[in-house]
């Protein structure tokens, strides 16, 4: 393929998979798929006036959704669609996915402080809890995918599922990494920065206009970032019959996406203190074990 | 690709994302001024008006993990390398990786045993 | 001749200098906290540039942590961290800024004066690094690597002492 | 040749600003930020070396790791100090802690 058809494609794919996601978004809170409905609120962000709450920090105020936004779309660069369709093919893939995450909370915390709000600064600091308890199982789960791999490029990652994909593999690996990924893109069960019930909408609450919407397209985005590295590491990326190779990568990760809006819809929120406290009680254990038994499986 | 080339595209990609956010600043702001009405630019309080800013000290209850977090997040520094090689190097890779994480695993169960682990 | 890498390599080293010049030029405690955020991404940014790949995303990952912990702790710890009340925190400014400035100038002396032989064009790409790398640990750093283990253990048990032990007494 | 050295200059005026904010600071927390500061400069020069003198040579490469542990064990360490004296004193100010004078 040609490097032009090649972006192309990654685009359109990327377009329609961001779309689905926000037409699965509104699905999980109103039960109803309505295939207009992201237009529809993406016509009233954009038409409605733009608040500045009072005392805010100018720099953050302005530089925050570009960081949230900017990390989001550098991620789905490096993730391939297919062997020959990935933008960025980096020697540190694996590693890199991890780095750019950490600034969708950093970019969190510093739009909750910029708002200068109750609950948007107590929004902030649960985004970094929330780093807290998901930062260490991610690490090690995707350690595991990388010793099998022997590398930490992408590509070679899902190359080395060819026998056996990772959900089978590594299974404990599989439900931690599957959890840790509704914690990074803050999905309802963990959706402490910007819960809606009890927080009012923290981070959220004071944005309006041009704001708003990038931040919700933005997690949009994440979400779909989130489901193709779960696609992409467990899932035997583009692995799959008589389709086209790109295809099966995109129908995994919109089911992956849909997944994760459906469990969603029928958890309970998760205090912050309680999330910490499983994750580094259970979490940290549970990926070491997974660490270990990979690593005796790989010896035999 | 040369590595210098996939950063410079990764740099472009940023830039280029900046800009897009910057014109979507520009053509909200050529849409119309926001009205300038009393309390309206007041953070929501439940109703109420936010007297004061919220710059304030604030009692953060999970210092407990940060600190254990701080420490205990360098061990991936080792652990990628280590990863890339271990089928290479064998049963030797994980005796010494063992050995690592389980010095690094007292370190959580002492801090577990200080009641390190719970909402401070 | 002027290379992309040199660009780049200015570029980035004054946007560092300029973040590290930022975090003590301003009284907000967060902003301070996230512009050495920034300094450190920017320091991450030329290990990449210098195709130090891994140590690279490695040290934007890390600080990027740290340094939001760093955040909170500061908004723990200080009476006004938004920098509402314009507080002076320095002393012995004068001092300072000419201990800073002699050492700044005596290490860009020693640089230039130095002779540093041929540079090295032949290097590993990115792969090839972390293979190395990981060979470099379980090989000839075996050692340092298990120590640096036991300096970990022991700054864990050090922080967490010092920072709980005080508190559990009381509460029994 | 102009990269390393361009690469030393950088590294040096990191070094001087986080020793002049080391020495200037009144407050716990900034002077760990002046000495985060000054790890960092010296992690450019080691990974300078690395890259323009012994590209065959990854003990720098796990010296600079050890660097990073080093600063993030600083970070932990220096932290806890920190909520100690906040718990004991009310503020994390080094000039109202001169009863650590030996």
């Amino acid at each position: 393929m040609t490097p032009f058809l090649n972006g192309f494609i990654i685009t359109l794919l990327f377009l329609s998979g961001v779309y689905a996601a926000a037409v699965m978004e509104r699905w999980s809170v109103t039960g109803h798929v309505n295939w207009g409905g992201p237009v529809r609120s993406f016509l009233l962000l954009f038409a409605r006036e733009e608040i500045k709450t009072r005392k805010h920090d100018k720099v953050f105020f302005e530089t925050a959704p570009i960081l949230f936004i900017g990390v989001i779309l550098l991620t789905i660069s490096i993730l391939p669609f297919a062997p020959g369709s990935v933008i960025i093919d980096l020697g540190t893939g694996a590693l890199f996915i991890n780095a750019a995450l950490v600034y969708v909370m950093v970019a969190l915390l510093m739009m909750g402080w910029a708002i200068n709000g109750v609950y948007a600064m107590i929004g902030g600091w649960r985004a970094i809890a929330q780093l807290i308890a998901y930062s260490m199982p991610v690490v090690m789960v995707l350690t595991a995918t990388v010793m099998r791999a022997e590398s930490m490029f992408l590509t070679d990652i899902v190359e080395s599922q060819k026998g056996l994909w990772n959900i089978l593999y590594q299974p404990v690996g599989f439900i931690l990494f599957y959890i840790s990924a509704l914690a990074i893109a803050f999905l309802p069960p963990f959706d402490l920065p910007t819960a809606g019930g009890e927080l009012a909408g923290g981070v959220w609450a004071d944005l309006t206009g041009a704001r708003k919407l990038l931040f919700r397209l933005g997690r949009l985005t994440l979400v779909f970032t989130v489901s193709a590295a779960v696609v992409v590491l467990y899932l035997g990326g583009w692995m799959g019959p008589w389709l086209p190779d790109f295809v099966w990568t995109f129908l995994k990760t919109l089911l992956v996406a849909a997944s994760f809006f459906a469990v969603g819809r029928f958890m309970p929120r998760i205090r912050h203190d309680h999330l910490l406290e499983y994750n580094w009680k259970y979490g940290v254990p549970l990926a070491l074990y997974n660490i270990f038994q990979v690593g005796v499986v790989l010896l035999l | 690709m040369a590595p210098l080339t996939q950063y410079l595209l990764l740099l472009g990609m940023g830039i280029t994302t900046a800009g897009l956010v910057w014109m979507l600043y520009l053509i909200k702001q050529s849409l119309g001024q926001t009205l300038d009405e009393p309390g309206k630019d007041i953070p929501a309080e439940s109703g109420n008006l936010a007297p004061k800013p919220a710059w304030l000290r604030y009692h953060v209850h999970y210092y407990g993990y940060a600190l254990l977090f701080l420490a205990f997040d360098m061990e991936m520094a080792y652990m990628y390398p280590w990863a890339v090689v271990y089928r290479e190097v064998g049963i030797l890779a994980l005796l010494d990786m063992g050995v690592f994480l389980m010095i690094l695993f007292l370190g959580l169960i002492y801090t577990w045993t200080q009641l390190g682990l719970k909402r401070q | 001749m002027i290379s992309v890498q040199l660009i780049l390599l200015i570029i980035f080293g004054l946007a560092a200098i300029w973040f590290g010049w930022r975090v003590f030029m301003t009284s907000s405690m967060v902003r301070s906290a996230l512009s050495l955020l920034g300094s450190m991404v920017a320091i991450g940014i030329l290990f990449i540039i210098m195709e130090a790949e891994f140590l690279g995303v490695l040290q934007i990952m890390m600080m990027g942590t740290e340094m939001s912990i760093m955040a909170i702790f500061m908004m723990m710890y200080m009476m006004d961290p938004g920098g509402l009340g314009q507080m002076d925190m320095y002393h012995q400014k004068n001092i300072s800024i000419a201990a800073g400035v002699i050492v700044t100038v005596l290490i860009v002396g020693a640089a230039f004066a130095t002779d540093w032989g041929t540079i090295a064009t032949q290097f590993p790409g990115p792969h090839e690094q972390n293979r190395l790398l990981g060979m470099e640990i379980l090989k000839r750093s075996m050692m340092i690597f298990e120590t640096a283990g036991v300096t970990i253990l022991t700054g864990m048990i050090a922080s967490i002492a010092v920072a709980l032990s005080i508190k559990n007494s009381v509460e029994k | 040749m102009e990269l390393l050295i361009t690469a030393l200059i950088i590294a040096a005026v990191l070094f001087g600003i986080g020793l002049y904010g080391a020495l200037s600071q009144t407050n716990l927390v900034m002077i760990m930020m002046g000495i985060e500061l000054m790890l960092g400069a010296s992690m450019i020069n080691l990974v300078a070396f690395w890259r323009y003198l012994h590209p065959e040579a990854f003990s720098i490469q796990m010296f600079v790791l050890i660097a990073m542990t080093v600063m993030a064990l600083e970070g932990a360490v220096g932290f806890a100090i920190a909520t100690q004296r906040f718990r004991t004193s009310g503020s994390v100010e080094m000039e109202e802690s001169a009863e650590l004078k030996g």
